[in-house]
């Protein structure tokens, strides 16, 4: 009985491995994808295909490099480069795009000994990398549908946010930025990154992978949650210098932060108790950077900075043991 | 100018003044020999001594006037410089090094079953006792390189682990480490060693290992010296006090379990002194030696297996080794 | 419907076995019985090599109450007293060989007749502890030990456990359906010595056709609990947990809030036991899993050797592992001369496609299994420690609570050997405890 | 509200190990654990504190009014010093546990460039002495903040694979970099 297997138990395991789940959150980013590629066109595939290619291309790389087993076939570095993609403006150019994925997958994640391991989710570790060192590229906005148009003054166009805080910042009122139109946010008929113009698209993946339990909602609620409530508050007490907190909600990165950013497995608390803390952290940062900070947007900076506190949190939230209380 | 001198001055003497104050209000005793001490020993914290860390075994040399060095890893230098600090002799006792007491390669000693799971040994052990059909035999998933503070085990591509003697310190981690107690300390300068601790007879080995100790005492036999026993179905050992190096013990073992740590240096008789005095071929274990009376006597290096016996008989100091 | 927190739903597969009807397993020629097939003190040989045996005939004697004797399965000569592998640790341990000679010729006066409510509760135990009798659900624990609690911990809730949660197996299913008369009665008699006037049957409800069994039969005294099908539902504290909403505290036994469980088939074989004298030499197993040509409910003489049940049932398709027990707790087994102890619930014979053999990779903090686990334990980050050997911060996360149930190593999608670490993490601590102890 | 400013000023938007990088040794050296990073973090707290207090005195009693001022840096790491010394010796006599788990951090601070930093900036913002006390401990604050949120990564990191070649230092740098990206994000907040 040589050929036989000897291991602990359990002798069986469920069949939703990591690359299943991988495929699931990928799946769940397709619509989101496709209104980017609708909005924006051909630089929209060039820019989701060079990343995800160039992410898959240096995870191999680097593991060719170190000797380690390649595990491309997990997935993880495809679902990277595919929210990187949906993280930059559309009309970046390449190399743009390959200088994040590297930073992705080699600083975001395999200098940390590769999947599982990394403290930073990798694609917003590019993006604030790109962001920081390439400020012009990466808000430089296409247009949506201006492609079709033709013209060579493609990229003008800015995102609400970006409007709203120039509005605020020039006349020092939110009545400069017009009214708060709400439709085009949510179908996704506005200037922003590749992947999170439309509210609409992303919350349908979202529920995908809500009632897949692949994420659970204290997540994405308790964070949307958190800045509707915050601006909301503000809004209140002043709405000449706030805008209203659905327009908050809706617009920016707001929905892909909340449903793809935040809630990856890695880089978020363990227990629900935790992912609820780390959700309202995030949103009261995002809101403290949006209304009174330098950058429009806050969302992968709060993230980012919450990724950085998950330790601590899974440490003060450990679930409540059986039979403590008798 | 002059304020500036007085000012820096000032704030000196000011602060020099409470720190001096301070320093008798808050005083804690320290023994400064312990710092001295400590600076000796090796600093790898690898617990060997018995206690938490080099600090603390320097804690306990100092404050503890019978403390004996218990650190493995000391050299020569350290421990006379220690000595010399705590103002009493330390005795260092030999230097040990880990040896592994197993040659059942994957060919050599099969396999019970698949094993799947975490690759370490102590894990391994658990699941049914381990994959390798020898309950004594190397589990080979490297625990002991794992634990090993001075990277001195590395895993050979026979799937089994090598100790490296010059970096070894004999601090006994692996030893705690191996589940099958394969691994032990024998003296750094020992040359002989069993490579088994198999307990089971020559009739069970047979079906899964060619390479272990079956008992058949041909080397305690052979041992000219009384240095090898096998003892109660334990495999042999090598009373290393007694070993005299002669190598005889490997040339015989059917199943070449012994091994052999060091190449001994070969003897050889310088003919000016020789008195040919026959003593040297008489002692000689291996009948290396052979000459007439009263001419000089030759040792045959190709039997020479470098015990030492003519070398330490010899009236006339006429046999040495040679240099390697 | 009653339950507990935490637990998975793997697919039950019981319908590869679930109708069939119990068979018994013709005599085979030698009969290894191992003499260690309890927790608790080892028990001494009392025959030698030669010795002439009969059925139900002790053959060993308990040193210490936690201990019980084994007895010959059937009649025979003792081949030789020697080392045989061990199903539970995989390690040589003592073993009596015995040769059959095919009459089965039953020990003097056994069976006998009588009427054990007429016995007094120190006279039952003795018998029960006489006949050998250990927990038949896996763990093997003496029953009297259990039956005997301190006097300042009465026991005042009874839960006979008919869940028999895990996948694949159906022996206690088929038990409850064919031979539902005994379970009551040892269930009884158990309520007899403990001096009890309720005990509760709980299965789970994926067994519905063993619940009205059970209902139509049962005296008023017993009541039959319906439970939510979930694993690990049968696990003693989930159990207790579940049926009376009682947690047991952590580091304690059952009896700590005064609760009992034993497995239905050990109630049956106190019936045996306590009404006809007959000892535990044999038990019902489902001989089951993708690998066996012909699945069956057999009744198995213990100490008969797996190769001869696999004989029996057809022989073997394809197979990548061999279990003893449930496929979530069980033991992986080697070798084929490996014999069937009293806690062999079941005998898997497991496919490629059906387990996982695979390597496993870092943990993606996805959360499943702390979702999955029943002692709210944190398997994540045990396992981590698993792979570094840190115990000591693992005992800090109550590592020792832990029941080795397999949820979430059943979740992980990363593949963990979760429950494999905390086996070793547990071992390290175990040595490193015996070390403490010496100094 | 302009006093909270100041201190979250001080803590975010310009942490002074992520966004001016001072104190980057201490920083490096104490946040292996989370229990020595918070009692370092409470050293921390009482030097800079006690040392803004001083030397913003020292600065406006005796340097300006002998005008020489050019004699900062000196003066400030002479009494920064002293002070760190004194802290040690309590330190070493009420918490003997503390003082072991500090270890030679200790005396780092005495040299640290984020205490005689923040005595220096003190005098160059041109705060009055509360200002000066609390803008010290918004920065001794932002200081601990990023020294326990990263002792809890590196505590972290000890339970994960990460390449040999990164281990320690390494990884503790590229973390401290990635760290710094994101505190970027508070830029703007405070004027």
């Amino acid at each position: 009985m040589k050929d036989i297997y000897v291991t602990s138990s359990p002798h069986i395991r469920s069949p939703e491995d990591v690359p299943w789940i991988m495929r699931q959150v990928i799946y769940a980013l397709i619509p989101g994808a496709l209104v980017g590629i609708y909005f924006f066109g051909v630089p929209a595939i060039k820019v989701i295909l060079i990343s995800t290619l160039a992410c898959i291309m240096f995870e191999i790389l680097w593991q060719r490099l170190v000797g380690q087993p390649i595990t491309v076939k997990d997935g993880s570095a495809c679902l990277t480069g595919l929210l990187l993609a949906m993280n930059l403006p559309a009309g970046s150019p390449w190399w743009l795009v390959v200088i994040g994925a590297a930073v992705a997958m080699i600083l975001g994640k395999h200098v940390y000994g590769g999947l599982g391991n990394n403290p930073f989710n990798p694609a917003l570790v590019a993006r604030v990398f790109l962001l920081i060192s390439f400020p012009v590229h990466m808000t430089t906005w296409a247009q949506p549908r201006a492609f079709l148009s033709n013209t060579a003054d493609a990229v003008s166009g800015a995102t609400p946010l970006g409007a709203l805080k120039t509005a605020i910042f020039e006349h020092g009122t939110v009545a400069a930025y017009g009214d708060f139109n709400l439709l085009d946010p949510f179908l996704g008929n506005i200037g922003g990154s590749l992947g999170e113009i439309s509210a609409l698209a992303l919350l349908l993946g979202g529920i995908y992978l809500i009632g897949r339990k692949i994420i659970s909602w204290h997540i994405p609620v308790s964070y949307i949650a958190t800045v509707f409530i915050f601006t909301g508050i503000c809004w209140l007490i002043n709405p000449n210098m706030y805008a209203p907190p659905l327009f908050h909600v809706i617009a920016g990165g707001l929905m892909i932060g909340a449903f793809f950013m935040a809630t990856d497995m890695v880089t978020s608390p363990i227990t629900n108790k935790g992912k609820v803390v780390f959700a309202v952290g995030c949103g009261v940062i995002t809101v403290v950077i949006r209304l009174w900070g330098g950058y429009p947007e806050g969302v992968s900076f709060a993230i980012l900075i919450m990724n950085a506190f998950v330790p601590l949190i899974n440490k003060a939230t450990g679930p409540k043991k059986f039979g403590a209380v008798s | 100018m002059i304020n500036a001198v007085i000012l820096v001055g000032g704030i000196g003497f000011v602060a020099a003044l409470i720190l001096g104050i301070s320093a008798v209000t808050f005083a804690v005793k320290m023994d400064p020999r312990e710092k001295a001490v400590l600076d000796q020993l090796p600093g790898a914290n690898c617990g060997a001594c018995g206690f938490a860390g080099c600090a603390a075994f320097a804690h306990e040399l100092t404050q503890n006037e019978n403390a004996e060095m218990a650190c493995p890893a000391v050299n020569e230098e350290a421990l006379q410089a220690i000595s010399d600090v705590l103002c009493r002799e330390l005795g260092g006792g030999t230097p040990m090094i880990a040896f592994v007491g197993c040659k059942g390669t994957p060919e050599k000693s099969i396999t019970r079953f698949s094993y799947v799971g975490p690759h370490d040994c102590r894990a391994a052990q658990i699941v049914a006792g381990g994959a390798k059909a020898c309950q004594y035999g190397c589990l080979g998933l490297g625990s002991c390189v794992d634990v090993c503070p001075f990277d001195a085990i590395h895993m050979g591509e026979d799937s089994l682990p090598h100790v490296d003697d010059l970096k070894c310190t004999g601090c006994g981690k692996c030893v705690d480490t191996c589940p099958r107690e394969i691994i032990r300390l024998v003296p750094a300068n020992a040359n002989y060693c069993v490579s088994c601790i198999s307990r089971d007879s020559a009739k069970d080995m047979k079906a899964y290992c060619q390479v272990g100790c079956i008992k058949c005492r041909i080397c305690e036999n052979t041992c000219p010296f009384d240095a090898i026993v096998v003892v109660d179905g334990n495999a042999a050992i090598i009373n290393q006090e007694k070993c005299r190096k002669c190598g005889l013990c490997v040339s015989v073992c059917p199943t070449g379990v012994i091994e052999q740590l060091h190449v001994q240096a070969k003897a050889y008789i310088i003919e000016e002194k020789c008195r040919g005095c026959s003593i040297c071929a008489q002692v000689c274990p291996v009948d290396a030696i052979s000459g007439k009376p009263k001419e000089p006597y030759v040792i045959d290096q190709g039997k020479c297996v470098g015990c030492g016996l003519c070398i330490e008989k010899c009236p006339a100091d006429a046999v040495e080794r040679l240099s390697i | 419907m009653k339950t507990f927190k935490g637990g998975i739903h793997p697919p039950g597969q019981k319908s590869l076995v679930k109708d069939n009807a119990i068979v018994e397993m013709p005599l085979g020629s030698l009969f290894f019985v191992l003499t260690q097939q309890h927790l608790g003190a080892p028990a001494k040989p009392l025959v030698k090599k030669g010795d002439k045996v009969l059925r139900g005939q002790v053959l060993t004697e308990p040193l210490g109450f936690v201990s019980v004797p084994v007895h010959a399965p059937t009649s025979g000569t003792v081949k030789e007293v020697a080392k045989k592998v061990h199903p539970v640790t995989g390690l040589l341990a003592p073993c009596v060989v015995i040769e059959a000679d095919g009459n089965d010729q039953w020990a003097e006066g056994l069976p006998l007749e009588r009427d054990p409510f007429a016995m007094s509760a120190k006279d039952l135990l003795s018998v029960i502890q006489g006949c050998g009798l250990v927990g038949m659900g896996g763990a093997t624990f003496p029953t009297h030990v259990k039956l005997s609690p301190p006097k300042d911990k009465p026991i005042d809730t009874f839960i006979v456990n008919g869940a028999e949660c895990e996948p694949y197996l159906a022996a206690d299913y088929r038990l409850m359906l064919e031979q539902p008369d005994r379970i009551i009665k040892g269930t009884q008699i158990i309520m007899r010595i403990l001096g009890l006037d309720h005990a509760v049957i709980a299965i789970e409800a994926n067994k519905p056709d063993a619940i009205k069994v059970m209902e139509n039969l049962v005296p008023p005294e017993i009541t039959v609990e319906s439970l939510k099908v979930k694993y690990p539902q049968g696990a003693e504290k989930q159990l207790i947990n579940a049926c009376s909403g009682r947690e047991v505290p952590s580091g304690g036994l059952p009896m700590d809030v005064g609760a009992l469980v034993q497995n239905a088939g050990t109630c049956a074989a106190v019936w045996d036991a306590c009404s006809r004298g007959i000892p535990l030499i044999e038990r019902i197993t489902s001989v089951t899993g993708g690998g066996i040509k012909e699945p069956k409910n057999i009744k198995v003489r213990i100490g008969t050797p797996l190769h001869e049940v696999i004989e029996f049932c057809g022989g073997l398709t394809d197979v990548a592992k061999v279990v003893f027990g449930g496929p979530m707790m069980g033991i992986a087994q080697y070798s084929p001369d490996v014999s069937v102890m009293k806690g062999t619930s079941g005998i898997l014979i497991l496919t490629h496609q059906e387990t996982n053999i695979d390597t496993f990779s870092s943990c993606i903090g996805c959360g499943r299994c702390i979702d999955a686990c029943p002692m709210s334990l944190n398997p994540s980050i045990l396992s981590k420690f698993g792979e570094k050997g840190m115990w000591e911060k693992a005992v800090e996360y109550n590592l020792l609570d832990c029941f080795e149930c397999g949820s979430c190593t059943y979740m992980c999608p990363a593949n963990r050997p979760i429950v494999h670490f905390v086996k070793y993490l547990k071992t390290l601590q175990r040595e490193a405890n015996a070390k403490r102890k010496e100094a | 509200m302009y006093y909270v400013l100041l201190i979250v000023g001080a803590a975010l938007v310009n942490n002074f190990v992520l966004s001016r990088f001072l104190g980057i040794c201490p920083f490096m050296g104490v946040s292996k654990r989370i229990d020595t990073a918070i009692g370092m973090s409470m050293a921390v707290i009482f030097v800079m504190t006690l040392a803004s207090f001083v030397t913003w005195l020292i600065n406006y009693y005796l340097l300006t009014p002998l005008g020489i001022q050019y004699l900062q840096t000196i003066a400030f790491i002479l009494v920064i010093a002293s002070l760190v010394q004194l802290v040690e010796m309590i330190i070493q006599r009420v918490s003997p546990p503390l003082y072991q788990a500090l270890g030679i951090f200790l005396p780092l601070i005495t040299t640290n460039c984020a205490v005689l930093g923040v005595a220096l900036l003190n005098i160059q913002l041109k705060y009055n002495l509360l200002e000066a006390c609390i803008f010290a401990i918004g920065a001794a604050l932002g200081f601990g903040l990023a020294l326990v949120v990263f002792a809890g990564m590196r505590e972290d990191f000890e339970l994960n694979n990460i390449p040999k070649a990164f281990r320690g230092t390494p990884i503790a740098l590229i973390t401290a970099g990635i760290l710094s990206l994101a505190f970027m994000g508070f830029s703007g907040l405070v004027k």
